[in-house]
């Protein structure tokens, strides 16, 4: 009886199976052939990010499928974070093949804004009312007194795609947790106060200034400018000076006392810690020398 | 009637009035992931017109040929996503050694598609019509594949407009685009019994 | 008019290599003395305008010019303001005397640059090229802008001082079409040119066109369009079809250079607008203050918002006072509330109703309000499809705009974020 | 060569090991099933069948594959029998097709046993608006065919939609959808009954 | 002094008009057809369109307010929605089916594209679209004008008192229905419809609240041209292609199909061609781009009034160009002056 | 698929992800074509939502089964061959026990052969965990898929019959909004719903 059944079922759907089975064949040749002759040299990160993509080729990082867009972030590591499906995870691991994160083999190249001037410590000679990017703000001369410090329209918060840039009171201060180092925001900024800085450590010390006009000037146009009063090129050989402006040679740098001295002998301040929980500046009118004591 | 109307009526009511995005709901996914710009959107266009038109000629031949007359029809669904997948590529190998030009204009997006919607529902579609002869099938797919066409250009060049426009955060993307292509179908009604 | 007390001389009035300053601190100085040395083929030499001594020489930030060492001379006692010489200039002239060797000596020596508001050594520009040769030379005497007047004012009095530069220019590149383009709301100008041309034999060749008021009808490449019917390659300048455009002033100056030998050291400045007490026209030394023209002018009213560095198409606006007049400053001019208008003050743009008035209005035929979303959008390429080079600055989209769009604005903006890109980009 | 075959096995056997098992898996359901399809559809089409002739018990095909003419040419479609509790043939059945304003639109169609008198539609499938065209099914609309004369109908867009006689009241905002169905009971029934009396399948005098 | 001292990039004079008031000049070339309206229709004119307006309003409010940005109402915009919708829809059209209308119009219209500016389509014809696709029955009953000409024929002879009449429109859809009928008696010919010009032109016919006055929107569109508040080539384009593509009908079979006099002067035609196709957010913006939008639309109005389904197209032929519109912005480029530079 | 960290073994999360937080329809936009198309009215909604449950399960069974014996070139057809194999055994259930529900779904469902959601499900989940986490798995993202088709069913059947799930709802003088029946009721529903999840996760994650 039940083998009866089960012969009248085989003689009912060997039929289907067999056709699968050739189907099945013949896919499987094609597909082989296929796999074989079509291998294309490619760079071994191409296939490292493509495996870590979902590969559903669902398009949704606007390119065609998981490979092209695989073979695109490789070139142009702007891109990364595209792939919807995939989200945090998977654009986490892309950047780790890609190395935009931290490694340890190097120092990671982490920017810096070359200037801490909030809006209140600025001179404004007049109220700027034309279009609110910091390149077109730039065109003009009177924009703000100081021709080199941050003018805080965000033209550099704009250009990143991690959103690690925000714009606090008038200056843009960057959220190290964020960045990736993509190094959008240096090209950006009109005046070229973000400087890709190689971060030996967590926190980097900076001369937070650009400012080349004379003591007098600087003084007048910002309250926390270099004046260029060489204090503390005398604490370190790091500290050099470029004109009427200190600048650190990042080739030199070594923490330890005298960098801390430096950093306390400066009257206006502009040298600053930046980087992951770095400290909050020191205010602008507190006198150094109690601020040393403190410490 | 006289056949060339019907073919030529056949190819505007898949395109205009019965296009498969706006009145059948396929593709959509593609439809929204790459409208975003024009050029890409045009080279989608074109792929997926390739790709309906071999395999809904491909499968309608399996079908009318293979199929039905063993009568194994069970296995249609398995047949058809397995001939479109294979048939899109060995085309995709062969456009890419030998025409390498056309693969670079459409041929990267072959692989994306050839397990999407539009292509195995014009197939069931073509199956559901009833269609008996080579030739209206033939034209039914490219129309079918056309119609996709033009509305992701017209979606996609509307979207690069878009970019430049204030759209509130939360339906920046796809659900904007959706609610675009709504109001594009309620332009698209216009066209309705025109075409019988 | 007094001599000011002090004068900033920037040693970069012009576009090209910035001048080297060949006096030090405290050395005296003569007027005319030269104090910055041009090197570059592409460049101007610089002269003081005053008898005094050198107190500084120090980085200066100019608006227009860029940052460049200026020299502050302070002015001496013995000081008579110059006269303008147009008086010495009579109807019989002689182009003949001068070989184009010469002038264009001349020229190079007297430090004269473009004063139409470019700044380009005209030294460079009447120098003949084989390669490309000039066959046509057209006197820029539109003054397209409103309020500014300076020019009108020098094509009244210095007729024949202009028509003898026309002639040495065209002397200098072998050229014998002349013309001088006015526009046609300033009838006198022209009635002037005419009679003039007509009492001196000399001229006879120059040919005066009354050409219509129409912002910027004073741009060279629209100035070339209504005269000859001629489109300059978009993005390219007027030699590459021959044709050469000079200002006025810039005419006179070269007359004055080559006749005369003396330097460009002053410049006839319009100070002008609803702001300002007096209104007028000046012979002002390079390197006064800003400031100090319009304190002689009666200072600012009240109500004025805006100092602007030029006319109020293209002029540049400053809040410092102490930016130094340079050879190419030919007005300034100070605005009110009330020009402006209100919703512009505020600096509120409204959404684009894609009206499409800015590409009707633009006059190089330019998508504006394409190329200006696109800039904004970060969409430069896009951008660049739209041809945002080819656009001249000269604002008619920004004024036409009933939405407030900085559409001109923008355009720059992209133009200079594009350069910077360009520039970044070997590394 | 074998090498070959061998490295081909050895990529390709779980492809095809599981192809075969899933077309076994498919034949079997659809052995399983299949009876059960079949039956639901003869029991819809039954179902249609018998709410529009009321007194039926029973349906036979009376011609198969018969020829009916549509917009598109003609299509074949069985001609049903309707028999009542006493084996009397009562009426005739049989689905047609046509063209309405979005899709097709396929009707059941009965008629009585002289083919003289309608006894209305039956929607099998269509796609037409709802809210327009769908109104169809609707009884204000397929109603007006109950007994009317099976003869030529006509579309008139005002009147009285409860007077039964050849004149059929559109659906107001979908005159296509009723141009439709008339033309589709304009075509067929004629040509049902010519092919019915050729066969000599009429009752003719009501036996 | 540096207080009130303000820098910005040139120029820094402007030309004295904003985006109110081209707006405002467009709602003030709108005022003669709106008295038109309240003449013909009475209190329904009144009714339709003062909710179509405070819907409209009271819309882009909220969504300002949901979106926390400043109000937007400034503007008119919104106003002009209100008013081209409500002389798009039939005066009998109750007030529920307006509010949802326009709301649908400002929402999904407009402000879901960011408001002003951003919609690609115009949002008026999208209401009125919604409403065509939701209450069919209601967007085709026609109210009979108060003053209604005497020569109008009537719907049906079956039906004498019916409150409703037919468009000029209908007639003439008939016309075209009937071509291929025999029988003489049912035959309806475009005489009928050719002899409601005279109506049309002053405005005594059946039809939209605002579309009726041919007269009244040409001063309308007459004054917006004068003004330069748009520019002659849609609304011409518009006219010239619709003229052109029904007379080829015309010369075809004058007795099935209208006159092209007849087209341009009924239906849509006329506040289309001057206040909806016009309207610059949703048309191209270079005059090759409105050549082509203006003929676009004129023509496939005349192809769905002709061959399609619906009496009447310019709210679709709208969309439909509107739809095309970023693709003709893209294949209008204009080349600058002197050629395209080469870098 | 290499990789370095094997992913975190946790089973309710498994079943809940694909409720909200990884919902296919509302959060990662795959599988976009049924929401739109078959969601005219509740009941056939919960009808797709269930045959695409039961073919994710069964799926994600078959191909976490063979997940080991896997060759890359042929792990998508795989995936599609198992897929379509149970989508056959769905439809001609549906075709059987459902013949009015079958024949309103129609092609869309052999469409879900081709549908985003399994083939994603295969690849991200079932061809790296063992059975049980992909059964869950695939109950939650089916489940979030269906709970998103009947949201719209929902709102579409109210507003375009006044009825939900063939009861019905509205007032009496309520005159059904065709529109919503019609393909720009689903778009610019779907449209909207999108832009509302997309608000509520931006309010949650700030
Ligand atoms: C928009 C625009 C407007 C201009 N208006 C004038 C003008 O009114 N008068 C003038 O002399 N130059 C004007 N120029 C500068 C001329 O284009 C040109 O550079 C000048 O006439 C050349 O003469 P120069 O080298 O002697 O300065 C304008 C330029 C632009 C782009
Ligand atoms: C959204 C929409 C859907 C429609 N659907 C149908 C339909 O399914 N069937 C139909 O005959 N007419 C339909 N129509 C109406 C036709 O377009 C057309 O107006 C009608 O057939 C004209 O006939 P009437 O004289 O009855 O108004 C629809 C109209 C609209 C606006
Ligand atoms: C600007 C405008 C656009 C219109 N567009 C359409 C349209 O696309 N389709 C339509 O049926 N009616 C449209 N109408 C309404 C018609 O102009 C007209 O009132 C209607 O077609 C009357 O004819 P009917 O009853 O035969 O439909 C529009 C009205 C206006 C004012
Ligand atoms: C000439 C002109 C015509 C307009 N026509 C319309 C119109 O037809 N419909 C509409 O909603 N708004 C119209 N507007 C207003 C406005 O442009 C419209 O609401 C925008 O589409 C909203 O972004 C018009 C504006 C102008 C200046
Ligand atoms: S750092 Fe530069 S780009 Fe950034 S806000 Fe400051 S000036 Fe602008
Ligand atoms: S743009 Fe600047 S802040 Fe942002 S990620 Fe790149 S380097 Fe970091
Ligand atoms: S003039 Fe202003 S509003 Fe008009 S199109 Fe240009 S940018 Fe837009
Ligand atoms: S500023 Fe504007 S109007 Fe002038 S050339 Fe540039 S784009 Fe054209
Ligand atoms: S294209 Fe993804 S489900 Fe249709």
């Amino acid at each position: 009886m039940i083998l009866a059944d089960i012969i009248s079922l085989w003689n009912s759907s060997w039929p289907a199976g067999l056709t699968m089975l050739l189907l099945g064949l013949g896919f499987a040749v094609v597909l082989l052939i296929a796999s074989e002759r079509l291998k294309v040299l490619q760079d071994e990160r191409v296939e490292r990010v493509f495996a870590a993509l979902p590969n559903i080729n669902c398009g949704a990082c606007g390119f065609a499928g998981c490979q092209e867009y695989a073979k695109m972030v490789v070139a142009e590591p702007t891109l990364l974070g595209k792939c919807f499906p995939g989200g945090q995870k998977t654009m986490e691991r892309v950047a780790g093949i890609l190395n935009l994160r931290i490694s340890n083999s190097h120092a990671p190249k982490r920017p810096v804004v070359h200037c801490r001037a909030h809006t209140g410590d600025r001179t404004y000679l007049a109220k700027y009312s034309g279009i609110p990017t910091c390149t077109a703000a730039n065109a003009l001369a009177n924009v703000q007194a100081c021709k080199f410090g941050c003018m805080g329209f965000g033209d550099c918060k704009a250009s990143c795609k991690f959103s690690a840039i925000n714009i606090i009171d008038g200056l843009a201060t960057i959220n190290y947790e964020k960045c990736t180092g993509c190094t959008a925001c240096s090209k950006t900024c009109p005046r070229e106060l973000i400087e890709m800085v190689p971060f030996k450590y967590d926190i980097m010390m900076t001369v937070a200034c650009r400012s080349q006009e004379n003591a007098k000037d600087t003084k007048t146009f910002c309250k926390v400018g270099c004046i260029g009063c060489r204090l503390c090129t005398k604490q370190n050989d790091a500290f050099e000076m470029a004109g009427n402006l200190a600048k650190l040679n990042y080739k030199k740098y070594q923490p330890g006392e005298t960098f801390e001295a430096a950093m306390n002998k400066c009257p206006t301040g502009v040298i600053v810690y930046r980087g992951k929980g770095a400290q909050p500046d020191r205010p602008a009118e507190q006198k150094p020398q109690k601020e040393a004591q403190k410490a | 009637m006289d056949r060339a109307y019907i073919l030529i009526m056949g190819f505007l009511s898949v395109v205009i009035v019965n296009n498969f995005v706006f009145t059948k709901f396929l593709g959509t996914c593609p439809y929204l992931g790459v409208s975003g710009r024009l050029d890409t959107a045009f080279g989608m266009g074109l792929a997926v017109t390739f790709v309906t038109a071999l395999s809904g000629i491909l499968t309608w031949l399996i079908d009318f040929y293979v199929l039905v007359p063993l009568g194994l029809q069970i296995t249609r669904y398995i047949c058809y996503i397995v001939v479109i997948a294979g048939a899109v590529q060995l085309v995709e190998m062969y456009v890419k050694k030998f025409f390498p030009p056309l693969y670079k204009s459409f041929g990267i997006f072959l692989p994306l598609i050839s397990t999407n919607c539009v292509i195995l529902g014009l197939c069931l579609f073509i199956n559901i019509w009833g269609t008996d002869n080579l030739l209206e099938v033939a034209v039914l797919s490219t129309g079918t594949g056309f119609g996709f066409a033009v509305a992701i250009c017209i979606m996609a060049a509307i979207r690069e407009n878009l970019i430049m426009v204030d759209v509130p955060e939360s339906l920046k993307g796809a659900p904007i685009t959706l609610i675009t292509a709504g109001l594009l179908t309620l332009a698209f009604m216009g066209f309705t019994g025109m075409i019988k | 008019m007094p001599v000011p007390k002090q004068l900033a001389v920037m040693l970069s009035q012009h576009i090209g290599a910035i001048c080297k300053p060949v006096v030090n601190k405290k050395d005296r100085v003569t007027a005319g003395q030269l104090i910055g040395s041009a090197d570059a083929f592409v460049s101007a030499p610089v002269h003081s305008p005053v008898n005094g001594t050198v107190k500084d020489i120090t980085l200066c930030s100019h608006p227009v010019l860029g940052r460049a060492e200026a020299i502050i001379i302070e002015s001496g006692e013995d000081n008579q303001p110059r006269r303008p010489c147009a008086d010495k200039f009579g109807n019989s002239f002689d182009t003949g005397r001068f070989s184009p060797e010469q002038i264009f000596d001349a020229v190079r020596r007297a430090g004269i640059v473009g004063m139409g508001g470019a700044g380009f050594p005209t030294s460079v520009k009447i120098r003949a090229n084989p390669s490309s040769p000039i066959h046509t030379v057209i006197i820029n005497g539109c003054e397209c802008e409103p309020f500014i007047t300076c020019d009108y004012r020098i094509m009244l009095e210095w007729t024949n001082q202009i028509i003898a530069g026309a002639l040495l220019i065209g002397r200098a590149l072998d050229c014998k079409d002349i013309f001088i383009g006015i526009e046609d709301n300033k009838p006198k100008a022209v009635d002037a040119f005419r009679q003039a041309v007509k009492d001196m034999p000399v001229a006879a060749g120059i040919e005066v066109v009354a050409v219509k008021t129409k912002y910027p009808q004073g741009g060279e490449r629209h100035l070339i369009k209504s005269i000859l019917n001629k489109d300059v390659p978009a993005g390219g300048i007027p030699p590459m079809i021959g044709v050469l455009v000079n200002n006025v002033a810039t005419a006179a100056a070269i007359a004055e250079a080559v006749i005369f030998d003396s330097p460009l050291t002053y410049r006839p400045v319009t100070v002008s607008g609803s702001g300002i007490k007096r209104v007028g026209n000046f012979y002002v030394p390079v390197g006064m203050a800003a400031g100090e023209l319009i304190e002689l002018a009666g200072g600012l009213t009240d109500d004025a918002v805006k100092i602007i560095l030029g006319g109020p198409m293209m002029g540049i606006a400053v809040a410092d006072l102490s930016t130094p007049i340079t050879k190419t400053s030919g007005a300034i001019t100070i605005l009110t509330e009330k020009e402006i208008g209100g919703s512009r003050m505020r600096g509120k743009e409204t959404p684009c109703i894609r009206c499409g008035r800015c590409i009707q209005s633009c006059p190089v035929n330019l998508n504006p309000t394409r190329i200006a979303h696109a800039v904004k959008n970060n969409l430069f390429e896009t951008a660049g499809q739209y041809y945002m080079s080819a656009c001249t600055e000269c604002g008619c989209c920004s004024y036409i705009c009933p939405a407030d769009i900085e559409l001109a604005g923008l355009i720059k903006t992209g133009k200079i974020f594009v350069a910077r890109q360009k520039k970044l980009m070997p590394k | 060569m074998f090498n070959k075959v061998k490295y081909f096995i050895e990529q390709s056997w779980l492809l095809l090991v599981t192809s075969f098992l899933f077309g076994l898996l498919i034949a079997v359901a659809d052995a399983a099933w299949s009876a059960k399809v079949e039956q639901n559809k003869a029991e819809k089409l039954r179902g249609l069948m018998a709410s529009l002739i009321s007194d039926a018990n029973s349906f036979e095909i009376a011609i198969p594959a018969a020829q009916i003419p549509s917009d598109k040419g003609p299509v074949k479609t069985d001609i049903y029998k309707a028999f009542d509790a006493q084996g009397k043939c009562i009426g005739f059945a049989f689905i047609v097709v046509g063209t309405g304003f979005a899709d097709k639109i396929e009707l059941v169609v009965a008629v009585d046993a002289r083919c003289e008198k309608l006894f209305g539609f039956n929607v099998l499938s269509s796609n037409e608006t709802p809210g327009f065209g769908d109104k169809m099914k609707n009884a204000s609309f397929s109603s007006q065919f109950k007994g009317a004369p099976a003869g030529k109908l006509s579309l008139i867009k005002i009147g009285d939609s409860g007077k039964i006689d050849d004149e059929i009241v559109a659906i107001s905002g979908a005159t296509v959808t009723s141009t439709a169905v008339i033309n589709i009971f304009n075509r067929s029934v004629i040509s049902v009954k010519k092919q019915l009396q050729e066969k000599g399948l009429l009752t003719n005098n009501g036996g | 002094m540096a207080q009130n001292i303000i820098v910005s990039p040139s120029p820094h004079i402007y030309k004295r008009h904003s985006t109110r008031s081209i707006m405002l000049n467009v709602i003030i070339a709108l005022v003669p057809a709106m008295v038109a309206s309240v003449i013909f229709f009475r209190t329904r004119a009144v009714y339709v369109i003062s909710s179509c307006i405070i819907t409209c309003v009271v819309s882009e409010w909220l969504c300002n307010l949901v979106r926390r940005q400043p109000s937007s109402l400034g503007d008119l915009s919104a106003v002009i929605t209100g008013i081209i919708l409500a002389f798009s829809v039939p005066p009998a059209l109750p007030v529920w089916a307006c509010v949802i209308g326009s709301a649908f119009a400002i929402i999904v219209g407009k402000m879901v594209f960011g408001g002003l500016g951003g919609n690609v389509f115009n949002p008026a014809m999208i209401g009125r679209a919604f409403l065509t696709a939701s209450f069919g029955m209601l967007m085709t009953t026609w109210t009979v004008p108060a003053t209604i000409d005497k020569n109008m024929p009537t719907i049906s002879p079956a039906n004498p008192a019916a409150m409703t009449q037919a468009t000029p429109l209908a007639w003439s859809k008939q016309a075209i229905k009937a071509r291929n009928i025999e029988d003489t008696s049912k035959k309806v010919t475009t005489s009928v419809a050719n002899s409601m010009l005279r109506s049309s032109f002053f405005g005594s016919r059946g039809g939209c609240v605002g579309e009726t006055s041919a007269l009244a929107l040409v001063i309308g569109g007459l004054y917006l041209l004068i003004t330069g508040t748009i520019t002659w080539h849609i609304p011409l384009a518009v006219l010239i292609s619709a003229f052109v593509f029904s007379t080829i009908p015309y010369l075809i079979d004058s007795t099935a199909y209208a006159s092209p006099l007849f087209h341009l002067m009924t239906g849509g035609m006329l506040i289309g061609a001057f206040f909806i196709a016009t309207d610059p957010v949703t048309s191209p913006f270079t005059a090759k781009g409105r050549w082509i939008f203006g003929i676009g639309v004129g023509g496939l109005t005349i192809l769905i009034r002709t061959l399609g389904e619906y009496p009447e197209g310019m709210m679709f032929s709208i969309l439909l160009m509107n739809s095309v519109t970023p693709l003709i912005d893209k294949f209008c480029k204009i080349i600058p002056a002197g050629g395209k530079p080469n870098v | 698929m290499a990789d370095e960290n094997p992913v975190k073994v946790n089973y309710l999360d498994a079943l809940t992800a694909g409720l909200w937080r990884e919902n296919p329809t509302f959060r990662l936009l795959i599988g976009m074509c049924p929401p739109l198309a078959v969601t005219t009215a509740v009941k056939p909604a919960l009808t797709m939502g269930l045959s695409v449950i039961f073919v994710l399960v069964c799926s994600n069974i078959a191909i976490s089964l063979m997940r080991k014996l896997l060759k890359p070139h042929l792990r998508i057809i795989m995936f599609t061959l198992s897929i379509a194999a149970f989508v056959t055994i769905c439809d001609l259930y549906l075709r059987a026990f459902a013949p009015l529900m079958s024949e309103i779904l129609g092609a869309y469902v052999p469409l879900i052969i081709v549908n985003c959601i399994i083939i994603f499900r295969a690849e991200a989940c079932a061809s790296k965990n063992n059975v049980w986490f992909s059964i869950l798995d695939g109950i939650g993202s089916g489940t979030g898929f269906t709970i998103a088709l009947c949201i719209i069913a929902g709102i579409r059947e109210i507003l375009a019959s006044g009825t939900f799930a063939g009861i019905a709802v509205m007032p009496r003088g309520f005159v059904p909004w065709a529109a919503m029946q019609m393909p720009v009721g689903a778009f610019v529903l779907l449209g909207l719903l999108l832009g509302l999840s997309s608000l509520l996760t931006a309010k949650r994650t700030n």
